[in-house]
């Protein structure tokens, strides 16, 4: 098969950046929103190595290659810390409401009042 | 603010966002066309000095040669990660335990040393072909996951120091590296001249461990503990 | 102690650092304390180095740029460096006090610890890069140590400021990142000093690079209108967390516009690009201290100001850049923001002892705190000297430095701006301390400080009121590798 | 000819992916609509010539993302389900 098109994917990658920001500020879930900055890091990613293909050599430039490497183990470190503090504000959110209905409102007086520190 | 105002502001803030990432989008579009027609970044350069770099895989030679000193921070992120998904939360370890389910142990016996060894010929084979401590930080990842879901979760939970020094070893072992090369050649993470691919192997080596141990708690998702104590 | 050690120190110890204090929490704080001292005398190192021998370079593993990565210290980089080992020592003497007072559990006090030295690592990485692609992983780096710390010890608020702050700041490290990719595009290079040689043309791929960098790092650095994500994370934090978001981190994305827009892409920066820059900050500073005048908890306030102080910092941009003199405005802008970095610290550590001792931040129930802290609303007030602008302190230096370019230039919009933004300051500061001093028959119950957390409130205070007195030094520092010639030199 | 088309269906079908991911009704199938984009993706690196990079993206990038998508979603409509017994049962 001939060699790819370097230019068509620069400009994927520039819709899939677009896409994923847009998500990224309308999508209300958290999944949603961990998923469009995948998206939108997948766009940059695509643009590094559609960059890196176009030389004229046999090798494509290695250099964007492993900015792109670095970047996957980025997004994946960052998106594990999200999803686990989305965990951690449900877990708190889940807190709050079962100390209001269990009525006790000294308790969830002081819980406010820890919220400001 | 009333129900329907909330909803026309809604309706306008949509558009809003949707021009903006409209025009984001034609920005970028025209930027990536008014790229210079030929390019050869720096595939010259990264060619032309892989002799000295101790590996044959340029890609390597960047990750770990040119730019080692992005991948030393880059493992600081990972350290990161792990650091603050510990301290968010306790994590679901599973407390799981194998008996009467021989099937999956004799999976395990299989999956488990084929993820390991594909790990190790991936770090290997990174020094020459595709491949390297990030993809064998992977497959290893993978196995320790395994190893986790199956149980061993217990055990690592037993011993949360060994597992923990796990997860700091390819940072210490980089940062190491860095100033030890920096005390024999003058220069930040310059390797000795000839003994590079050494270097780089060990450095490897350590990373892999400390990136497959962190990939799978990452999926653990919370410090090891009983989620009920 | 050679150029090399220095800078390796600078970024390995706390990287070390953070990685033991995870392998063995218990003896994190004692692991902070080691990367003080380190570090310290690293500072001092490179500031000496700087001094006497100009901007100092140092090529990572050998290579040079474009192929390695360059490390490169100026005098701008060692103020940042040093206030950054100001405000990161004052943390590690305060936190363990704070979160002891706080009744966090042991666990949650060594869990402070890692994530707190992997952000100053990410700091000092930042401030020696001049690589634009290291400078995203650096910032990766902070964005997420700094959310973490945001939601250690965090309940619901913090936790949801944490979430908000944690998209802002990855969304905007994309963008970044994505003008990294096109710059690379166009120029094969992402050395600063090389893009400055070969970025003299520009043209759409440049404009558009340039502008998805900044979009991202004004975002980062909460410039108005971006700053909606800041006041909540820099409330709800715990207090010395707080102090390190409101002092170092915004500045970190600060520090590297100014790196781009006058010398990576010093060829775009046009007069109109210039004046936007100072606009927005100049509705921040008005924006900011308005809110920071109404808002109803101390730390609220303390954060409202920071948005408007950040405003200051972009007045620099329109002062310092094109023909003629910009050094007067680049030395006030950037004493300004150490003397901010210091105050603000302090500010946010005396309102964190307020806070513990009332139990809560109302404002208006702050009423005798003197009687109980006498020294943490001193050190409030002697902060607060230092945002409104009062000699000698350091944001009095700023402020006046900024004031004679402004006149110099004859750009007097600014020079209302400057004025208008130090009545506003002063009032939202005497606000807090008409309450702190107002006598009452029967001082409510406090809870007691710890006298540690009010002594490091005190110095980092005095500090920064007595910065004016180091202004002229610190011209001198500022003036190694600037992008002025020294006056008098090559000007007709 | 055949080069081009190739790409073309390859990125137009990526695209649509992490638009019906993002956009779509059901998040189940969102995040499964995710992970496929991901193995799509994963072969674009192929075609760029960009082998180091695929093999990260097959495990990484698709694979722990998508594991941890996945895991989230579970956790997440576990606590929902917890939630409703709770609100349904407890009250009273």
């Amino acid at each position: 098969m001939p060699e790819a098109s370097p230019t068509l994917y620069l400009l994927a990658g520039a819709l899939l950046f677009a896409i994923g920001f847009h998500s990224l500020l309308v999508q209300p879930h958290v999944l949603r929103r961990v998923m469009a900055l995948n998206v939108m890091g997948v766009g940059v990613f695509l643009l590094f190595a559609a960059l890196a293909a176009r030389t004229r050599g046999e090798t494509p430039d290695p250099v964007p290659h492993a900015m792109v490497l670095t970047g996957i183990v980025v997004s994946v470190c960052a998106t594990g810390l999200a999803l686990a503090l989305a965990h951690r504000l449900e877990a708190a959110e889940e807190e709050e409401r079962e100390d209001e209905s269990a009525g006790d409102g000294r308790q969830a007086r002081a819980e406010h009042e820890e919220t400001d520190r | 603010m009333t129900a329907r105002a909330d909803r026309g502001h809604g309706r306008a803030s949509r558009v809003a966002v949707g021009a903006l990432a409209l025009g984001l989008l034609a920005a970028l579009s025209w930027a990536v066309l008014s790229l210079p027609g030929s390019f050869d970044g720096l595939t010259g350069p990264a060619l032309g000095r892989l002799s000295e770099s101790g590996v044959t895989n340029p890609v390597t030679a960047v990750l770990l040669n040119y730019r080692a000193y992005d991948t030393l921070l880059e493992l600081a992120v990972l350290l990161l990660a792990i650091a603050g998904v510990w301290a968010l939360r306790r994590g679901d370890w599973p407390a799981g335990d194998l008996h009467g389910r021989p099937l999956v142990i004799s999976l395990l016996r299989i999956a488990l040393p084929l993820l390991t060894l594909t790990a190790g010929y991936l770090l290997w084979i990174g020094a020459f072909a595709p491949g390297g401590a990030f993809q064998g930080g992977a497959m290893l990842g993978a196995a320790a996951l395994l190893a986790l879901l199956s149980g061993r979760a217990v055990c690592a939970r037993r011993h949360t120091g060994a597992l923990r020094a796990g997860l700091v070893l390819g940072v210490l072992v980089f940062a190491g590296a860095a100033g030890g090369a920096a005390a024999l050649t003058g220069e930040i993470l310059r390797y000795p001249p000839g003994d590079a691919d050494v270097w780089i192997l060990g450095i490897e080596a350590a990373a892999i461990v400390s990136i497959g141990l962190t990939l799978g708690a990452l999926y653990l998702g919370g410090r090891p503990g009983d989620r009920h104590a | 102690m050679s150029l090399t050690w220095a800078m390796a120190l600078l970024v390995l110890a706390p990287l070390a650092a953070a990685a033991l204090s995870f392998a063995l929490p218990a003896i994190g704080r004692w692991l902070a304390l080691a990367t003080v001292a380190a570090v310290g005398s690293a500072v001092v190192r490179v500031a000496e180095l700087v001094l006497g021998g100009g901007v100092q370079v140092h090529r990572v593993g050998g290579w040079s740029a474009p192929l390695g990565i360059n490390l490169r210290a100026d005098g701008l980089a060692v103020l940042m460096l040093a206030i950054t080992a100001i405000v990161g020592g004052v943390v590690t003497l305060y936190t363990p006090a704070y979160l002891a007072a706080n009744r966090s559990s042991p666990g949650q006090r060594q869990r402070f610890w890692s994530p707190f030295l992997l952000l100053w690592t990410a700091l000092d990485a930042l401030f020696l890069s001049s690589d634009i692609f290291n400078l995203y992983v650096t910032l990766e780096l902070l964005a997420l140590a700094a959310v973490t710390l945001v939601a250690l010890v965090g309940k619901r608020p913090a936790l949801e400021a944490a979430m908000r702050y944690l998209f802002v700041s990855l969304a905007a490290s994309l963008l970044y990142l994505l003008g990294v990719g096109l710059v690379y595009g166009q120029y094969a290079t992402l050395d600063l000093a090389l893009l400055a040689e070969r970025s003299a043309t520009g043209g759409p791929t440049l404009w558009v690079a340039a502008s998805v960098m900044s979009g991202g790092l004004l975002a980062k650095a909460a410039l108005f209108p971006m700053h909606f994500w800041l006041p909540p994370a820099h409330a709800n934090a715990p207090a010395p967390v707080s102090a390190l978001l409101s002092s170092l981190v915004v500045k970190g994305s600060f520090y590297i516009l100014l790196r781009l827009w006058f010398e990576g892409f010093s060829g775009l920066m046009t007069p109109a690009a210039a004046q936007l820059f100072g606009a927005l900050g100049a509705a921040a500073i008005l924006w900011g201290s308005l809110n920071a005048l109404l808002a109803p908890r101390l730390k609220r306030l303390v954060a409202y100001s920071t948005v408007a102080q950040l405003g200051y910092l972009f007045l620099l941009v329109p002062l310092a850049a094109g023909p003629g003199d910009g050094f007067t405005a680049w030395s006030g802008g950037l004493i300004f923001l150490g003397a901010h970095a210091c105050a603000k610290a302090a500010m946010f550590l005396s309102a964190g002892n307020m806070l513990h001792a009332a139990g809560n931040d109302r404002i208006r129930d702050l009423d005798g705190v003197t009687h109980v802290l006498p020294l943490s609303a001193f050190s409030f007030g002697l902060s607060g000297m230092s945002l409104v602008g009062l000699p000698p302190s350091g944001g009095f230096a700023g402020k006046w430095l900024l004031l004679r370019a402004a006149i110099a230039r004859g750009q007097w919009w600014w020079v209302a701006t400057l004025l208008v933004g130090s009545l506003l300051a002063a009032a939202y500061v005497i606000r807090v301390l008409l309450h702190a001093f107002t006598r009452v028959e029967a001082p409510a119950r406090h809870r007691p400080v710890p006298r540690v957390m009010e002594w490091t409130a005190l110095g980092l205070a005095a500090l920064a009121a007595g910065l004016g007195f180091a202004a002229s030094g610190s011209a001198t520092l500022l003036r190694v590798g600037a992008p002025w010639p020294p006056a008098g030199v090559g000007r007709g | 000819m055949i080069g081009p088309l190739v790409d073309l269906l390859l990125l137009l079908l990526i695209v649509l992916l992490a638009w019906r991911a993002l956009n779509g009704r059901d998040l189940l199938r969102g995040v499964i609509e995710f992970i496929a984009m991901g193995l799509l993706v994963a072969v674009a690196w192929v075609r760029l010539r960009a082998l180091d990079i695929a093999l990260a993206e097959a495990a990484v990038g698709s694979g722990l993302t998508g594991a941890l998508l996945l895991s989230a979603l579970h956790r997440m409509r576990r606590r929902e389900v917890r939630r409703r017994d709770r609100t349904d049962g407890g009250e009273g």
